[in-house]
């Protein structure tokens, strides 16, 4: 069953992160498709651990944890180029 | 220490580099200085007694005590000891006539130019084709933080292509490396050689396109034709010392390619036998002639130092064709003289052109010189060995190799009247410059200043060896010979490159 | 799978390389950037693709190549302080030069033959 | 005492000049002049031997493997030379002592001559055929410099390189007709070569080496077609002239037909292309001499002439014609060296060389014109002199061959010709300077020399008398010995006497005289003729040559290197293309062996999101903030490639280098320009594209066949060491910081100094700060947003704890010290987005530079370590540990190694970042300022 | 040296060490030791990057407050879930500016985020007087409602915590 | 394995399947920015939140002992999402997005803009 429903998971998250491509190129604006690169460090996220629990490992973890907090990062850094153009003033 | 030898060329500079870097040194530029000099003159003491040591046989140093070919190595053999000896001479010079005042221009010039020497010792002495890379890397981002030194438009644009050309090398380098790993199975260069021999077909097409991959590397370092092209801006841009240290940088290129495409694609390599010497032959005599026109077409002194650099390297990938053991030989003596000169060339460009005023070295007419005799004979002794005119060195090399093309009429017909034109245009671009550099005078009778006494010393150091390797040439050549024939003759040295067997 | 992979190592070769044949600055740093993936991804599997295989001891039967891994390890980093001094080389040619043109210069407009006919 | 003392001396004399400058012009003159006779002396010692025959030799070993030796050879040829060499150059020293002005520098130039001197003692004396190369070049070396001892005249200079060019590219044919030679004979041995005539002229490359050697040789003695360097090389001091222009260096030339004589003559390419070629010379030398004005003009081509004279003699191949050749060249010497010290000292007393001007000057230096005159007889062959000798000797050669066939009878009407020519301007000369009326508007009165000034001319002329009168007595053994070396051995029988009978020689000499006389008579005649050719100034073409060729070179180069990186970016891929398409052509079966895995849904939609986010990127890259984005999905989906296939430490770092960039990228967005104008024509587009479908075809081909195809490599070996060798689980890692630490060592070093060469490239940058985004729109005031800057300051410490976790369990986990370092970098990286480069740099004081350094240094000595244990750099050492209650934990020095690279990162990554951050001006409108 | 140099964020250790533990997944002594050595050496590092902001008060409360937040974000993913997959014209999106009463940074923000993460909100922009909030609501259809309901929930329980 | 625990496992991650999709179908479907602000930042939380819980507790099991660390990253979501949200949102605001045109109190843009009180709201306090 688990099984099965992995791989619907699967499904869904590719289907998210598709949606979330389409969005990204698509925009309009360029605060929309930060909004798309964001979801997708959080899909992204998904999909490594379910990946681990395919797997039945942690190994994916760090890289997990490490997306949460680079894609904020970036996130933010992105919207403060917009703002001000020097990110770091 | 001495078991340990075989690093210390690469570590020295690095420690010294460090150091540089941190309190109480990087704090005076006076402390800086010493401990350069200090630093740079440990290494070139140990280049020599690692030059000394591998003379009773090749030392290997195992790095981390992971024995080869799964552990990084050292090999210090007679090519790669004469060249690590080189290059530290190069750099004790380098940072000598930095202190004459260069070092003021710009922040780190002496940490880079350890970091750079590292790097180059570190090429030269490794035996492992990843740790190749990365020293490469090494050695490159050590010039690109030097070739910006002193700042300036001209640095600034040849810089930008010098790194993004770099930058696309290093990436094939690394496809090139993926490939062999991927046919061979391992990083080691003795052991690839022992390899390369038993690959399928389809590996074995896989392995040609991984070697002829690292001929564009190597070519890209050496300055072959055509990826020649970022050599001319970068060395005239650059800082003296740092131009002068460069005068090696082409040499790593074809250190390498004498030490892939005559070890792993010897001829040990079955079908994959000197696979690259065809594609370089015809790119050989073509380097040669781009430095030639160049040399005629430069229209000041550092441009044509950077051309001879050129020439220097299409007359080097001649004797990679060439393939003989002599050729080899005569190969080696002319990279060490050629380096030397070179290095010098610039840095007597640098100390002309500063006596000059505006006209800076350039071939127009100028002010007087402050010291013209004295400039005027380092500059005529720099030319004569530069042109391979007798007495000095550049002829030995020169004849060394006509000698060895002789042995195929097939390739003497090129060779010859190739290198033979090269050295009478070389004479007249140096004739013509020469002449105006230091005889065409104007009305100015402002005088510059004298040249710092560091500096004159850096050039005669380099300048001594000019005649030294004439009249030491007997032991040299024997040197250089012993040294091709280790080169060729991996197969023999296998033992003792791979103590453990190949894996 | 191996297909698939490939063809995207090519594919992200190809756009790299493109780039790097632009004319300005900022696409060459892109186009570098995407080379050094695909050599990093060329370069990873150069020990074969193998899932559920993480070179950690104890953590399965079989083990990936972990040697491609650690020279692409190493490659990333120093890919990493290239494309860093790469960037900012860019942001300086642009200081010193006035344009953000890899030569340094810009390239004289394009005058078409009609247009020079009137000017005379 | 050694033969080499008489090359040595000379030599070391080159510095005796430099040395006793100071004592004054006349110690200068003496103290040089030491050495040079000193070596005279030996050779005179040496005389007798030479010529009872014997051949002295002695040899030392120098570069064996270049067939090198230190040989010095000598002979009746050689011992004919030296005398001359030695000889001219003492009267050369003395007579320049006075001719060289007080502002000109005696040192220089008599080191100058000296060097020469022993560069000809050394071409002279070579036993050793590269030996005989190398200071044949330092001939045209030292012959630059004095041609170019009044510097700062453009004639000299331009002078002085035309006579290296021709006599450089002479010798670069020369050593290569050498080496030829040598590669036949099998030896550099002179002796050997010498006594393999017959190897030698029945080799194929026989015609190709002797053509070479004449290269040289002709160029060397101004021979026609390369006669043109001689006249402009006038322009050097008067003694130059006359030593080197006259006496010696283009004699050298002769020496060398002279001295291959025995085994390249004897064929007839070598009458051909010797004997026309003097033949050549010598009617135009001889014909342009009579219209040349300039004193020296007229001499310089007077030699070409007499050179050719000799050369002709040489081409004949006969055995008497031999001797006759060397006979004349000691004539020659003595004559020509005399006669241009007298233009030396007309031009030094009267301040002119045009004869034009200079006339009458018998009343005014008297003694001097005698001694000119009989020179100048001795030149154009009366009898009683040594010229009329040698030139009888000629005459009487030219009637005895036959080569010619049918036409051989032109051989001596045209050197009768010759002859009447020289008579002729040998008459201008005496009658157009001592006589024909009174000097016309010299800048000074001619008046004598100083007494010692004559001297040298006294002595040769003295000897062109004693010559011409007791030939047999002076130099009849001399020339004996001589002819002995230079034809192998038998000398023919001949008679050194001034009557030898009314015979056809003694009518070409009568014919010669009087049409000599005649054409002189009537030379205004001639000179109108000659006055309708325009005047080529050999000087100008050449040099007009050569700025074609360096504009030729110039045009070329700039064309090919044109400063466009485009163009070498492209060429460069265009080359691994090229070397990439033959072997895949070999490849015949892409696919390998080896079972593929099957795909699934995932791998589908990353590959979907990879390729289209590149393409973007691709397309976009003029809209850079888009392409930044497409570019981060790119870099994303490659680092979860990176965690499918079973490389979580490789996802990690990927990641972690993927935000960093990309923050750097926004950097520097803000400093370029914000509009990208599409420039590329569309054909330049389709051509890229073209190149980079192929090249992106070629690399995914060769991946797939690579992973397609089983591999065994080195790695069982990492597995099975990394726990029990390398005291860690991951194996990536132990390999990072054991296997292979040496990697990671290069590598920091390459982070660090990169960080160093930025902050070098920023500390100097002066960037115009935009002062709104790409629509114009002006920035936001809003400097550090409130959220943001609470949040982060919150996340800080949990990135910290994180990177921490990282660092430690890196040994054996996914991790290590890399990742760790650029997590708190992004940390810290986040504060000051969060709080700007001020506020940080306020409460976080980092000597960045130091953390770098330290970081580099801590691994470089935690490797030196083990130097204590007496174990390689960076063999590593770990050890489990038991605590009460702590439990078991393990220390390695592999975490002193990740510690300096944790630092190493952190340093490399902040320096960057802390020094952009002064780029920036704190005069933006913020919130705070508009309230 | 003073407690506060040592120890300059007690709470913020103690949550430290336990997010250390729940990195590692252990109660091991050796970890526990080295996450409270990382636990003390950590807020050592980043005391100079602090600003002091408001102390909790009220642990207990902000507990609660936590969990009431918890279920809120479940409510709020159905109610979005709702909406978005629901037919869009019926969408009604507004910008709502909330009056604040809490001072304070940290209070302040955490509000914000509670509006961010709870049903239909997002905090878009607070004034520079940090006396109006600026929120944008996917779907309203009474703004005093919202207001009220903000105040109410979330505003007026942060304000007991921190008791500003 | 536990049949029950599969079931838990499955549901958890049904669950948080379900949410991620939504939250990107929202960020493809919504009208205009400041809705599609919404969808991710809400929909992922409790998407992400369940999926990890489906880890922790198939870990737990798996590994037999607890297995929290996945709470880190909810932590770590939890936190930063506003922050996102709100830092977007203020772009959008600068950069002057189109909202749809049926957003109400679009009046009070420019003010919010400018981070300014509501024009007329002088009276509060
Ligand atoms: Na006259
Ligand atoms: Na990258």
């Amino acid at each position: 069953m688990l099984e099965i429903t992995l791989m619907i998971v699967n499904g869904t998250l590719c289907v998210a992160l598709l949606l979330n491509l389409w969005r990204l190129l698509r925009g309009p604006d360029l605060t929309d498709r930060i909004l798309a690169l964001d979801t997708m460090y959080i899909n992204s996220i998904a999909l490594l651990i379910v990946y681990g629990i395919q797997l039945r490992t942690t190994l994916y973890f760090e890289a997990a944890l490490l997306i949460a907090l680079l894609g904020f990062v970036s996130s933010v850094a992105l919207c403060k180029y917009l703002l001000r153009g020097d990110i770091i003033e | 220490m001495s078991t340990h030898l075989p690093i210390l060329p690469i570590l020295l500079p690095l420690l010294g580099a460090l150091l540089l870097l941190l309190p109480p040194l990087s704090g005076s530029l006076r402390r800086q200085r010493a401990a350069a000099l200090l630093f740079a003159l440990l290494t070139l003491l140990t280049s020599l007694l690692l030059l000394r040591l591998q003379l009773q046989g090749i030392q290997l140093y195992v790095l981390g005590g992971w024995q080869p070919p799964f552990g990084i190595v050292l090999v210090a053999d007679r090519l790669s000891s004469l060249l690590v000896l080189l290059t530290s001479l190069l750099g004790v010079t380098s940072i000598l006539y930095a202190c004459g005042g260069a070092d003021r221009d710009g922040a780190h010039l002496h940490p880079l130019l350890l970091f750079q020497i590292m790097g180059i010792n570190g090429a030269f002495l490794t035996g492992d084709l990843f740790n190749l890379f990365v020293f490469f890397e090494v050695l490159l981002i050590a010039s690109y933080g030097l070739l910006i030194h002193g700042g300036g438009k001209q640095k600034t644009q040849a810089s930008f292509h010098y790194v993004a050309l770099n930058l696309m090398g290093s990436s094939l380098f690394l496809i090139a490396l993926g490939i062999l790993y991927a046919t061979l199975g391992t990083l080691n260069i003795a052991d690839m050689s022992t390899k390369i021999a038993a690959l399928s077909d389809g590996e074995q097409a896989l392995a040609r396109a991984g070697g002829l991959l690292l001929l564009v590397v190597f070519g890209l370092k050496a300055a072959m034709l055509p990826l020649h092209f970022w050599l001319g801006p970068a060395y005239t841009a650059a800082s003296a010392p740092v131009a002068a240290l460069f005068a090696i940088m082409t040499k790593v290129g074809i250190y390498s390619m004498f030490r892939i495409f005559t070890v792993v694609f010897g001829e040990s390599a079955g079908e994959l036998a000197f696979m690259a010497q065809p594609w370089i032959w015809p790119l050989a005599l073509l380097t040669l002639l781009a430095g030639t026109v160049g040399a005629l077409a430069s229209a000041n002194l550092r441009q044509l130092s950077a051309n001879l650099v050129v020439i220097s390297v299409g007359t080097l990938l001649i004797a990679i064709v060439l393939q003989s053991e002599a050729a080899t030989s005569a190969g080696l003596y002319y990279l060490v003289h050629s380096t030397l000169v070179c290095a010098a060339l610039f840095l007597l460009a640098d100390l002309i052109g500063q006596q000059r005023g505006k006209a800076a070295d350039w071939f127009v007419m100028s002010r007087r010189l402050r010291q013209p005799t004295l400039l005027g004979i380092l500059f005529f002794v720099a030319a004569m060995t530069v042109a391979g005119v007798p007495p000095f060195s550049g002829f030995v090399g020169k004849v060394l190799l006509l000698q060895a093309a002789a042995h195929s009429t097939a390739q003497m017909v090129w060779v010859w009247p190739l290198l033979l034109l090269s050295s009478l245009v070389v004479i007249i671009a140096l004739a013509r410059g020469g002449t105006t550099l230091f005889c065409r005078h104007s009305n100015d009778r402002s005088r510059g200043e004298a040249a710092s006494p560091w500096r004159v010393a850096a050039v005669t150091l380099l300048l001594l060896a000019a005649p030294l390797m004439v009249i030491l040439g007997g032991p040299l050549t024997q040197y250089t010979r012993e040294a091709a024939g280790q080169l060729h003759a991996v197969p023999d040295y296998l033992p003792v490159l791979l103590p453990g067997g190949p894996s | 799978m191996e297909a698939l992979y490939a063809s995207c190592v090519g594919l992200l070769s190809f756009a790299g390389i493109f780039l790097c044949l632009r004319g300005r600055t900022f696409p060459v740093v892109l186009g570098l950037t995407l080379i050094s993936y695909a050599v990093n991804l060329f370069l990873f599997s150069s020990g074969r693709l193998l899932l559920n295989a993480v070179p950690i001891l104890g953590s399965g039967e079989r083990y990936a190549d972990p040697l491609p891994q650690a020279l692409v390890l190493t490659a990333i980093v120093i890919g990493f302080a290239m494309t860093a001094f790469i960037v900012i080389l860019a942001m300086r040619a642009r200081a010193d030069l006035g344009n953000d043109h890899v030569d340094g210069h810009l390239p004289p407009p394009p005058t078409p033959a009609r247009e020079r006919g009137e000017n005379r | 005492m050694s033969l080499f003392w008489i090359l040595l001396l000379p030599l070391i004399g080159t510095l005796v000049p430099l040395l006793s400058a100071r004592f004054g012009r006349s110690a200068c003159a003496w103290f040089t002049a030491l050495l040079p006779a000193l070596s005279l002396f030996l050779v005179l010692q040496a005389m007798p031997a030479v010529l009872r025959g014997e051949t002295l030799s002695q040899t030392f070993s120098w570069i064996p493997a270049l067939g090198l030796e230190l040989s010095f050879r000598l002979d009746g040829l050689v011992l004919l030379f030296l005398l001359l060499i030695l000889g001219i150059g003492l009267l050369i020293i003395l007579y320049a002592r006075y001719y060289l002005s007080p502002q000109d520098s005696m040192a220089r130039f008599y080191a100058y001559l000296i060097l020469f001197m022993a560069s000809m003692v050394g071409v002279v004396s070579a036993n050793n055929l590269l030996q005989l190369w190398i200071f044949w070049e330092l001939t045209s070396i030292s012959s630059f410099l004095l041609i170019c001892f009044w510097h700062h005249q453009s004639e000299a200079r331009k002078g002085a390189r035309m006579a290296l060019t021709v006599t450089g590219a002479g010798g670069l044919a020369l050593l290569a007709g050498l080496l030829l030679i040598a590669d036949i004979v099998g030896s550099y041995d002179l002796g050997v070569v010498l006594a393999s005539g017959d190897t030698l002229r029945e080799a194929p490359a026989y015609p190709v080496a002797l053509i070479l050697l004449l290269l040289g040789a002709f160029t060397k003695s101004a021979q026609f077609p390369f006669h043109f360097w001689l006249p402009q090389a006038m322009a050097a001091p008067t003694p130059v002239s006359a030593y080197l222009h006259s006496a010696t260096m283009v004699k050298a030339g002769i020496f060398l037909l002279a001295r291959f004589y025995p085994v390249l003559s004897g064929t007839e390419l070598w009458f051909l292309s010797v004997g026309l070629t003097g033949l050549a010379t010598l009617l135009l030398g001889a014909y342009i001499a009579l219209f040349k004005h300039d004193l020296k003009g007229l001499l310089a081509y007077s030699t070409i002439s007499h050179l050719g004279l000799i050369t002709l003699l040489l081409g004949l191949d006969t055995e008497l014609a031999a001797v006759a050749a060397l006979f004349h060249v000691i004539n020659h010497a003595t004559f020509k060296a005399s006669l241009f010290m007298a233009a030396g000292i007309i031009d030094h007393e009267s301040g002119s060389r045009d004869m034009r001007k200079l006339n009458g000057l018998w009343h005014y230096m008297p003694h001097t014109a005698t001694l000119a005159m009989v020179a100048a007889a001795s030149m154009a062959g009366i009898p009683l002199l040594n010229g009329f000798l040698s030139k009888e000797m000629f005459f009487a050669e030219t009637l005895h061959q036959e080569t010619l066939g049918s036409l051989s009878w032109m051989i001596p009407v045209l050197a009768t010709l010759a002859g009447v020519f020289a008579v002729a301007y040998s008459t201008r000369f005496i009658h157009d300077v001592f006589f024909n009326g009174e000097p016309i508007d010299l800048p000074k009165t001619p008046h004598e020399p100083p007494r010692y000034m004559k001297i040298p001319v006294e002595v040769l002329v003295t000897l062109c008398l004693l010559l011409g009168i007791f030939p047999g007595f002076t130099v009849g053994g001399l020339l004996a010995c001589a002819s002995a070396a230079v034809l192998g051995g038998g000398v023919p029988a001949y008679n050194l006497s001034i009557w030898h009978g009314f015979n056809l020689p003694l009518l070409m000499s009568i014919v010669a005289m009087a049409g000599g006389l005649l054409v002189y008579y009537n030379r205004r005649h001639l000179f109108q003729f000659q006055a309708q050719f325009p005047q080529t100034d050999a000087k100008q073409v050449f040099e007009q040559i050569m700025q074609q060729l360096v504009g030729w070179a110039r045009s070329a180069h700039d064309r090919l290197e044109n400063g466009s990186l485009q163009r070498y970016m492209f060429l460069l891929l265009l080359f691994a293309l090229v070397l990439l398409a033959a072997p895949l052509m070999d490849l015949n079966a892409t696919a390998g062996q080896r079972p593929n895995l099957p795909v699934n849904a995932v791998e589908i939609t990353a590959a979907l999101l990879l390729c289209l986010s590149a393409l973007a990127t691709m397309v976009w890259h003029r809209k850079r903030m888009i392409a930044l984005l497409t570019l981060s999905v790119v870099g994303l989906i490659v680092s979860i490639t990176f965690a499918r296939f079973s490389a979580p430490d490789l996802a990690l770092t990927q990641l972690a280098v993927e935000v960093v960039t990309m923050i750097l990228l926004l950097l520097a967005l803000f400093f370029l320009p914000q509009k990208t104008p599409k420039e590329s024509p569309p054909r330049r587009v389709v051509r890229d594209l073209g190149i980079a479908a192929m090249l992106g075809g070629f690399i995914g081909t060769i991946n797939y066949a690579l992973i397609t195809r089983p591999l065994h490599s080195i790695s069982d070996f990492f597995l099975a060491n990394s726990k029990s060798g390398g005291g860690g689980s991951n194996v990536v890692n132990v390999i990072l910081v054991d296997f292979r630490g040496f990697d990671t060592l290069g590598e920091i070093t390459v982070l660090g100094v990169a960080a160093l060469g930025i902050y070098k490239l920023i500390v100097r940058m002066r960037l115009y700060l935009p002062a709104g985004d790409e629509s114009g729109r002006a920035w936001a005031r809003d400097r550090h947003p409130m959220m943001l800057a609470v949040i982060s300051q919150s996340l800080l410490p949990l990135a910290l704890l994180v990177s921490a976790y990282i660092f430690l369990r890196g040994h054996n986990l996914p991790g290590g010290g890399f990742i760790a370092g650029l997590v708190t970098s992004v940390a810290l990286i986040q504060q000051y987005v969060a709080h700007g480069v001020d506020w940080i740099k306020g409460r976080l004081n980092i000597n960045y530079q130091w953390l770098i350094a330290s970081g580099v240094l801590i691994a470089t000595l935690t490797g030196m370590g083990s130097w204590i244990f007496g174990h390689p750099f960076l063999s590593s050492w770990f050890d489990h540990f038991h605590l009460p209650w702590i439990g078991e934990f393990e220390l390695a020095s592999a975490m002193l190694f990740d510690l300096g690279v944790y630092l190493t990162v952190v340093g490399a990554t902040l320096l960057i970042l802390a020094s952009l951050g002064t780029l920036t001006t704190n005069h933006r409108p913020t919130l705070a300022e508009s309230e | 040296m003073s407690r506060a140099f040592w120890l300059p964020m007690p709470r913020h250790s103690a949550l430290l060490l336990i997010v250390w533990l729940l990195l590692n997944n252990t109660l091991a002594p050796g970890q526990i030791v080295l996450g409270a050595l990382l636990a003390l050496l950590i807020p050592l590092l980043c005391a100079p990057l602090r600003t002091r902001q408001p102390r909790v008060r009220r642990p207990l409360l902000a507990l609660g407050y936590l969990l009431r937040l918890m279920g809120d974000i479940v409510v709020a993913n159905v109610e979005v879930a709702r909406l978005v997959l629901g037919p869009l014209q019926r969408l009604q999106p507004a910008f709502v500016a909330l009056p604040l009463e809490i001072e304070g940074e940290l209070p302040i923000t955490l509000l914000a985020s509670t509006i961010s993460l709870t049903p239909g909100t997002v905090s878009a922009e607070l004034s520079c007087d940090r006396k109006w909030l600026y929120i944008h609501a996917l779907h309203l259809t009474d703004e005093q409602a919202l207001i009220a309901k903000i105040k109410s929930r979330y505003e007026a329980p942060l304000k007991e915590i921190f008791a500003c | 394995m536990n049949v029950w625990l599969e079931v838990v496992v499955s549901i958890l991650l049904l669950i948080g399947g379900f949410f991620v999709l939504v939250g990107s179908i929202g960020l493809a479907r919504l009208p205009d920015f400041y809705t599609r602000l919404h969808s991710p930042t809400k929909a992922t939380t409790l998407g992400m939140g369940a999926i990890l819980i489906a880890s922790m507790i198939l870990m737990s099991h798996e590994q037999g002992v607890l297995s929290l660390h996945e709470l880190l990253i909810t932590l770590f979501l939890l936190i930063t999402a506003p922050v996102t949200a709100h830092m977007l949102a203020k772009t959008a605001l600068h950069q002057e997005a189109h909202p749809l045109e049926r957003t109400r109190s679009l009046q009070l843009l420019p003010s919010a803009r400018e981070q300014q009180p509501p024009a007329g709201a002088d009276s509060h306090d």
